[in-house]
């Protein structure tokens, strides 16, 4: 592999990065040689498979690694010619936020629950720039006004937990620009994002590089993005580059076999133009024939409204309402795939479909409405309507393994004995691509896409009729997601399986949809099937949506 | 087994454990080290004055104000002070836990009754209880730590109740539902680890408050009855000695301060091992 | 040595704050010497002795019959409200403390005065025993012979107080208080101190010798010493700590901070005769030989000596020939083995729970031990301990430590009635040990109405031996008769009795600042 | 609002109500005799009886409840049986001192125990972790009693810093608030330590450091709060247990508490002054839970949508 000669001395320079997890079992290498340039006004994007040390390395740049469990072997990182790996503590702070910024992972995670989101925002930039006090709450309210977070003076005095995960994710991108790095890592920042807003999110990142010539690295897996936004791409796996060049060259000429699978994988929006369902991926299995075609979840004028009841002292804030007057159904071994903004109620939606919220209207599951039934009465439908959280590293117990963690649902729901309960545990992970020994650790040790696949396998292992996946495929690079999503349609057909998919990627909509809904502000602004969505759609916000989805070959870039 | 491999790793953790165990030991096989009985006044165990003597040859560590040998008394009395450490104790943050998680998790008029009723215990006032205790039944080592146990788990609930209100509202939990787990499950499986290193905390700092509290009892009338030896009632007994006779203070003070500190490093360690957020570390 | 003097102000200290000052209420050994100081009474006592002397009454008589008392009160004496203290004050203080209203404890002491019945009954509120005739002269009619009734007078229930301070005060006299002794309370700052004055008006000239004293509350007794030490106090009213004794003592100041002497006071261990194996007589001797007494008074550091009868030496009375039963292990076994009782039996001793009972009640068990009784020490709190020696068949043994017998007045009858008469040996009284024999009840009633002053001696041998034949029933160990010690500091003068005076604890009026 | 204050005050009022009786049955439970501790040992069985119907004490104990009920509604806590004082007045005179000496021990506490905890949890497992952690031993198993002494000893006999017993000026108030936090200290470092060693390798620990921020600013604002919860109800839990400190501190210093004036009544069995008391310190504890009740949404808004 050879490099490419830099243009210009690089902004940021890592050479030869190696990165060890320290685990009960010894060392283990997690990045191997890792090396790359930046240059100044340059975009570099990170894709690759997951788990394959893409946020590992973001965080060894920041220094801000897991001391008890990953630390820097060898290797350099280089700032224009300042060391990072040996700064002090002292000096890398202003490093940190003020040259290089970072967008992480996990959006619920890493903001802090307690601080309002207006102190989050303005404490960076108070901390970098001087400024007086009102001055920062300006640039904040702009910077959520440049994410486009609707309410931006509201937002500024609502925590953490109010906003949706697409609303944090842009929280945290609207911190990173705030004090106009020099570098910034963006990690998966549009994952949780529809693509209205990932388009304005991804031309914000550009106006940022023109106006201020920040370099960018993107870690990524949407190859769509990736083409859109990359100068040069790195493609990782197993912990090393294994191609890097620049975007024409990778997409045109990718030399090894890893990327020309994944590019092979990209889902392109209107591959699936001209048919109703979803393509069969069973062969010749015969799709078994649901004889019983009532729905299995019915769904009438579904409100969610949140707020907090007035407790002790303290008024509750006035309800706001999230979902608003939802009605739709599902028959079994159909999907309905659920798109909207983001915020648009699509996870409250989701929730309170499968009791988890308080809501009113009514909501059939299996014949049996479940609006006011107590845990107990909904235990045995819980069997058969199976939830995957938007968030999977928030909703999975941290001080559970990851195997028992799946064996969970087998457990509460008396299936399989001990010794069948292992070997369904190692099937489940082996079907989402991951290995058998993954069951004995611990949710913090692995990638963002391991934990999706995990909390996929928990959500299978009870064999539902009904699986709510909000954004279960967001975190997966493309060739996991093409797997995964194919197991589930597998699952589909041979079980009748019904989805409710919720995901902002237009292309694995039309992938996995029967019929789509399109939310906006709490309301289903649009169904049908997916061909009348797809290929005619009536509201407006759907068509907006359509044309900005981004399309996997740079030179179709529509913004330079 | 794992953990006790993980342990020895440790220093610090190997250090408490020996001491844990060498106590244990002591206490048990008291009677052959002892090299006096524990209740024995010795005629020669005052000055004529009637001052207890120093640590000597005769007595290791000196004897107390009736002329007993000290070393002898602390020997026996770690079998009462590690009963009312332990098992008192033990009691108390068990039933603190079990109370806080209870009223912390369930809402409604359970949970309030239930958090009112950790209020009531709250505020009324221990020692009256003990007291009256004390005038009702016949003081014993078992009554003692029974009334240790009913006064103490009151803070450990509310702790608990706080910590538990927190997690309630933790996405995790929510999954759990959603997959269909009752309460019972979501508690006991996936609250209480989470409260785990507050229990080993208030289980290993509580040794030392109780051993302490056993002697206010004794003050009380209720603790555990003279000659039977504490460490807490030999310090309680003699701690206005502390300038004419320091052995009387220091001794005692000592191995309360060492158990209970030895205690405390297996108990972190415990919550390291136990903890998987922490692995790794050396 | 050297002469009293006019002038200075103290500090005194004590543990536990001032409960009340009434007179008609206030019964402990703490508020005892304030309130003395405070009022004044018919009669008193010579500072440092017990010798009974006049002292609002100028001259008293009394008929032959034993029956009545005229006083002649002594002219222009006014409390401190200005007003002049007259007869009838005498007549409504006394009926103040007998009227079961006041909730006052002393009531029993005026039992002779005729008509007490009917107003501890609640038929009257007034004595009909006592008649004020004029302004100056008080007349006491008694119901029987009593010959402690001058002593009587001379107890603090006994004080004049006036009538409408009480009333002003509203039932807050205790705190409020108003008399004519040689002191004035000036402030009293709740949980603080109280600071008492001189009364500049006192009917004797030139007392008291100090023009001030406060009294700090809630001092510790070791903290209290340290500051006597560095020369914040003058006197710690709670005495030594074990803790500090020998160190003070064995100083080079010590001897001159340390008052230590006798007092009216036995400790004794009382031995149920209605519970089982107590009852039978040679136990009970077989006891009283098993205690090795030198021994506890080693635990002490000396501070108390070996006693053989209920009577405190100091007392009249004490018979010093008398020899008790000496420690003796072996003969106390053999009367243990005559008794049945070869290999001991179990028991319970109780003892009250604040440093030394619970020590001196274990060293009590390690010598029942020796003779075979394994006795179970049950260390209570003090109000435990009475409820349980008041309820019959309950506590086999009572270490009577820290509520030792303490006479009110300088007089043998006041160790009889309650503590080993048939009296007090009912359902809620204070003979522990159930003791009732009634041919020495009758003695003792007999004894008391010899109040010819003439047979003051013949009286107290009488008494005496009272005491020395209940020792052949052997109800109580008599165990020591601890002394008081008392701490002041260098600057304080006056002789050592006035500092732990037989009747007044601490003599205010007579201590005096040196320079 | 003004019913929700109301449900709060009602609630306040029943859990008095319930400690009320539950220590009035107690206390009639008791074997000891207040009327004959009042008699004291010379009285005849007439005067003890006089004095227990005098007291009301002759009286079931529902007529004795209910008279005393009816006494708190009209704000009289009754008249102490030794002192034949109005209770009320009593602690009254009592209670600044006692608030005064448990704020600064709750402030000497928190402020040692938030320092040093935090400290450790930053230098986990080094030589500074180890001391602050041994200390925190010492102080938690160390009698009261003999820290006040030694405390006593050290800085106002031998180096006479401070005056050896009192009230009254600020230099009064710090030995016994030091001897009172001490120990209180000692639980808070290690409760900290454990709650800011969790906090701190949470994510937004992370977010907040990828900020640039100080360190002073991440561990004060970000991680603190988080770490606060726990301690939080710690501080309502703490009134509680100062109740029992109090009286060994109050008896070593001379500091003129309510401490004294229970320990004394509990001596005497003056059950009214018991009541009081109790009364009092419930009401402190319930108003502390209430206090920490109200601060933990505060700091935490997902407690606060519940
Ligand atoms: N704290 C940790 N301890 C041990 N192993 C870890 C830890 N964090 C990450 N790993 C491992 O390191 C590898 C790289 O993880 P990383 O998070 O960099 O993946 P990634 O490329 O970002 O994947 P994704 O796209 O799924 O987010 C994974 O195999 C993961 O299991
Ligand atoms: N716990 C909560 N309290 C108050 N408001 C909330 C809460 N959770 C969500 N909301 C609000 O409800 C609305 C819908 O949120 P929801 O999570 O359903 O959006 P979403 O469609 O899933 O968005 P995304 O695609 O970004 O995940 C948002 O405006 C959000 O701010
Ligand atoms: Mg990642
Ligand atoms: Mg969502």
């Amino acid at each position: 592999m050879k490099l490419v000669t830099p243009v210009s001395v690089p902004v940021l320079s890592v050479r030869d990065l190696c990165v060890d997890a320290r685990t009960p079992e010894g060392r283990r290498h997690v990045l191997k040689d890792v090396s790359f340039d930046l240059n100044p006004g340059e975009t570099l994007c990170i894709a690759g498979e997951s788990g394959s040390g893409k946020s590992v390395t973001s965080l060894s740049i920041m220094q801000l690694l897991p001391k008890a469990s990953l630390q820097i072997a060898s290797g350099s990182i280089k700032l224009a010619d300042r060391e990072l790996t040996n700064l002090s503590n002292r000096a890398m702070r202003s490093v940190r936020g003020g040259d290089i910024a970072m967008v992480f992972q996990e959006p619920m995670t890493s903001l802090n629950p307690v601080l309002s989101i207006g102190t989050q925002l303005t404490e960076a930039i108070r901390e970098h720039q001087v400024t007086e006090g009102g001055k920062a709450e300006t640039i904040a309210r702009q910077m959520l006004d440049a994410v486009h977070i609707t309410e931006p003076g509201r937002r500024l005095t609502q925590y953490p937990h109010e906003l949706s995960g697409g609303m944090r994710q842009r929280v945290m991108i609207a911190m990173a620009l705030s004090c106009r790095p020099k570098v910034l890592i963006a990690d998966e920042p549009t994952t949780a994002l529809d693509v209205t807003v990932q388009a304005q999110i991804l031309k914000l990142m550009r106006e940022l590089k023109r106006e201020f010539g920040a370099s960018i690295v993107l870690i990524t897996h949407d190859m769509g993005v990736v083409a859109e936004m990359a100068d040069r791409v790195a493609i990782m796996q197993n912990g090393r580059i294994i191609e890097q060049g620049s975007a024409l060259t990778v997409f045109e000429r990718p030399t090894e076999l890893y990327t020309r699978q994944l590019l092979a994988a990209v889902p392109r929006l209107g591959a699936h133009a001209g048919t109703d369902g979803p393509p069969r991926v069973g062969s010749e299995v015969a799709r078994g024939e649901v004889p019983d075609r009532s729905p299995v979840l019915l769904v009438r004028n579904l409100n969610v409204a949140y707020g907090s009841p007035t407790r002790w002292l303290f008024k509750g804030k006035p309800p706001v309402s999230a979902v608003t007057d939802v009605s739709f159904e599902l028959r079994p071994g159909e999907t309905l795939g659920l798109v909207g903004e983001s915020g648009s109620g699509k996870s409250t939606t989701g929730k309170a479909v499968l009791g988890l919220i308080p809501f009113t209207g009514d909501v059939v599951i299996d014949g049996k409405n479940i609006g006011g039934l107590s845990a107990r009465q909904m235990q045995p439908i819980r069997r058969s309507a199976q939830m995957i959280f938007q968030d999977p590293y928030a909703s999975l117990d941290p001080r559970m393994a990851v195997g028992a963690a799946i064996a969970e649902p087998l457990i509460i729901h008396g299936l399989a004995n001990k010794g069948e309960r292992d070997d369904r545990i190692a099937e489940l992970l082996r079907r989402v691509g991951l290995q058998a020994d993954a069951a004995s650790r611990y949710p913090h040790e692995f990638s963002g896409g391991q934990r999706q696949r995990i909390c996929i396998a928990r959500a299978l292992a009870l064999e539902p009729k009904l699986i709510v996946a909000d954004e279960s495929v967001a975190a997966l690079d493309v060739s996991v997601r093409a797997r995964v999503l194919d197991l589930m349609l597998e699952l589909q057909e041979t079980m009748g399986l019904a989805y409710l998919f919720i995901s902002h990627d237009m292309a694995v909509i039309e992938r996995m949809s029967h019929n789509v809904a399109v939310m906006r502000a709490g309301r289903i602004v649009e169904m049908g099937t997916r061909r009348e969505v797809f290929e005619s759609p009536k509201d407006e916000y759907t068509r907006a949506l359509m044309a900005a989805v981004p399309i996997p070959d740079p030179r179709a870039r529509n913004i330079i | 087994m794992r953990v006790l491999k993980a342990m020895l790793r440790q220093p610090a953790a190997l250090f408490g454990l020996i001491v844990v165990v060498a106590v244990m030991a002591m206490a048990i096989a008291a009677p052959l080290i002892a090299p006096y009985s524990p209740d024995n006044q010795m005629f020669d165990g005052l000055t004529l004055e009637g001052a207890p003597m120093p640590p000597s040859e005769q007595f290791l560590l000196g004897t107390d104000t009736l002329g007993r040998d000290l070393f002898s008394r602390l020997l026996f009395g770690a079998r009462t002070s590690l009963v009312i450490g332990l098992v008192a104790n033990g009691i108390a943050v068990a039933i603190g836990l079990f109370i806080g998680i209870l009223s912390g998790y369930l809402r409604g008029i359970v949970g309030n009754l239930l958090m009112r009723f950790t209020d009531l215990m709250m505020a009324f006032p221990a020692l009256l209880l003990a007291i009256v205790l004390a005038a009702l039944l016949r003081p014993s080592l078992w009554i003692v730590a029974m009334v240790i146990a009913l006064v103490n788990w009151v803070q450990v609930a509310r702790i608990v109740y706080t910590e538990t209100r927190g997690l309630v509202e933790r996405d995790f939990i929510l999954a759990e539902r959603s997959l269909g787990a009752g309460h019972f499950r979501i508690l006991f499986m996936h609250i209480l680890p989470h409260l785990m290193p507050t229990a080993i905390v208030w289980g290993t700092l509580g040794i030392a408050t109780t051993v302490l509290l056993e002697a206010t009892l004794s003050f009380l009338g209720i603790g555990v009855q003279p000659p039977q030896p504490s460490w807490g009632n030999i310090i309680f007994e003699s701690q206005s000695y502390f300038q004419a006779a320091p052995w009387l203070v220091f001794f005692p003070g000592a191995i309360i301060l060492l158990t209970a500190l030895s205690f405390n490093l297996v108990g972190d360690a415990l919550r390291d091992i136990l903890d998987p957020t922490q692995r790794g570390r050396g | 040595q050297d002469t009293p003097q006019q002038g200075g102000d103290i500090i005194v200290t004590y543990k536990d704050d001032i409960a009340t000052l009434d007179p008609a209420i206030g019964y402990d050994w703490v508020n005892w010497s304030m309130i003395k100081s405070l009022y004044s009474r018919l009669m008193d006592y010579e500072p440092g002795t017990a010798n009974l002397i006049p002292s609002l009454a100028e001259t008293f008589g009394v008929s032959d019959d034993g029956l009545t008392y005229t006083f002649k009160l002594r002219k222009g004496v006014k409390f401190t409200n200005g007003r002049e203290v007259v007869a009838s004050d005498v007549k409504y203080s006394i009926e103040r403390a007998v009227n079961p209203k006041t909730q006052g404890p002393g009531a029993g002491f005026f039992g002779s005065i005729k008509g007490y019945e009917d107003v501890t009954g609640g038929k009257t509120t007034t004595l009909e025993g006592i008649a004020a005739p004029d302004d100056s002269t008080v007349i006491f009619h008694l119901s029987r012979p009593d010959a402690t009734f001058l002593h009587v007078l001379a107890i603090n229930f006994a004080s004049v107080v006036p009538n409408e301070a009480v009333e002003a005060a509203g039932g807050d006299f205790g705190k409020k208080p108003v008399g004519s002794g040689t002191f004035v309370l000036k402030d009293w700052t709740i949980g603080q101190h109280l600071v008492f004055e001189r009364n500049p008006d006192y009917f004797v000239k030139d007392m008291p010798y100090i023009d001030k004293f406060t009294v700090e509350v809630g001092q510790e007794p070791l903290v209290a010493l340290l500051r006597l030490q560095k020369g914040e106090v003058d006197i710690a009213g709670d005495g030594i700590p074990p803790a500090k004794f020998l160190e003070i003592k064995n100083s080079a100041d010590g001897p001159k901070m340390i008052v230590d002497g006798e007092q009216l006071q036995t400790g004794y261990i009382t031995l149920n005769t209605k519970v089982k194996p107590l009852d039978n007589l040679k136990v009970r001797q077989a006891l009283n030989m098993a205690i090795n007494k030198d021994r506890i008074t080693r635990i002490l550091n000396g501070r108390a000596t070996a006693a053989n009868q209920p009577l405190p030496p100091l007392m009249p009375g004490y018979d010093k020939s008398f020899t008790g039963y000496a420690y003796d292990v072996e003969k106390a076994k053999a009367l243990l083995a005559e008794a049945g009782f070869p290999t001991g039996f179990e028991t319970v001793l109780y003892s009250t729970n604040t440093d030394p009972q619970p020590r001196i009640a274990q060293a009590i068990q390690q010598d029942l031990a020796a003779v075979g009784v394994k006795a179970e020490v049950r260390a209570l709190a003090q109000a435990n301990v009475i409820a349980a020696g008041g309820t019959e068949g309950e506590a086999p043994m009572i270490w009577s430590g820290g509520m030792a017998w303490i006479a009110d007045f300088p007089d043998p009858s006041n160790f009889y009635g309650p503590i080993l008469g048939c009296s007090g040996a009912v359902a809620g009284g204070w003979n522990w040990s159930w003791y009732c024999n009634q041919d020495i009840d009758k003695r003792a009633v007999a004894a008391d109405s010899m109040s010819d002053p003439a047979k003051v001696a013949e009286r107290s041998a009488t008494w005496g031996k009272i005491f020395t034949d209940i020792m052949a029933d052997a109800p109580w160990i008599p165990l020591i008769n601890e002394r008081r010690v008392v701490a002041k500091s260098l600057r304080m003068g006056g002789a050592d009795n006035i500092y732990i005076d037989p009747t007044r604890v601490i003599n205010y009026d007579a201590i005096y600042v040196k320079q | 609002m003004a019913l929700l204050v109301l449900r709060r005050l009602v609630q306040t009022a029943l859990i008095l109500l319930g400690v009320a009786a539950i220590t009035f049955l107690l206390l009639y439970a008791l074997p000891a005799d207040p009327a004959r501790m009042i008699a004291g040992r010379s009285a005849t069985a007439q005067t003890v009886a006089n004095i227990r119907r005098e007291l009301g004490l002759d009286q079931p104990l529902l007529v004795q409840f209910w008279a005393y009920l009816q006494g708190i509604v009209h704000g009289d806590l009754g008249r102490s049986y030794a002192q034949k004082t109005d209770v009320g007045s009593l602690i009254a005179a009592r209670i600044p001192a006692t608030l005064v000496l448990m704020a600064a021990g709750i402030l000497v506490e928190v402020l040692l125990g938030l320092t040093f905890g935090i400290i450790a949890a930053l230098r986990r497992g080094g030589a500074v972790d180890r001391v602050v952690m041994m200390a925190s031993f010492v102080g938690v198993s160390a009698p009261q009693f003999v820290v006040a002494l030694l405390l006593l000893y050290v800085f106002a006999v031998t180096l006479g810093w401070f005056p050896m017993s009192g009230f009254g000026t600020p230099a009064h108030v710090v030995l016994p608030a030091a001897t009172l936090g001490i120990l209180g200290a000692g639980w808070y470092a290690r409760m900290v330590r454990s709650a800011m060693i969790d906090v701190l390798n949470q994510d937004y620990v992370r977010t907040a450091r990828a900020k640039g921020l100080s360190s002073a600013r991440i561990i004060l604002r970000h991680a603190l709060p988080n770490a606060m919860l726990p301690i939080i109800a710690m501080i309502g839990i703490d009134i509680g247990q100062f109740m029992g400190g109090v009286v060994v501190v109050e008896a070593v210093y001379g500091w003129p508490g309510i401490g004294q004036l229970a320990w004394q009544a509990i001596q005497q069995v003056d059950i009214p002054i018991i009541m009081g008391v109790t009364l009092v310190s419930a009401l402190a504890i319930v108003l502390g839970n209430l206090v920490a009740d109200i601060i933990a949404p505060l700091i935490d808004p997902r407690i606060r949508a519940r």
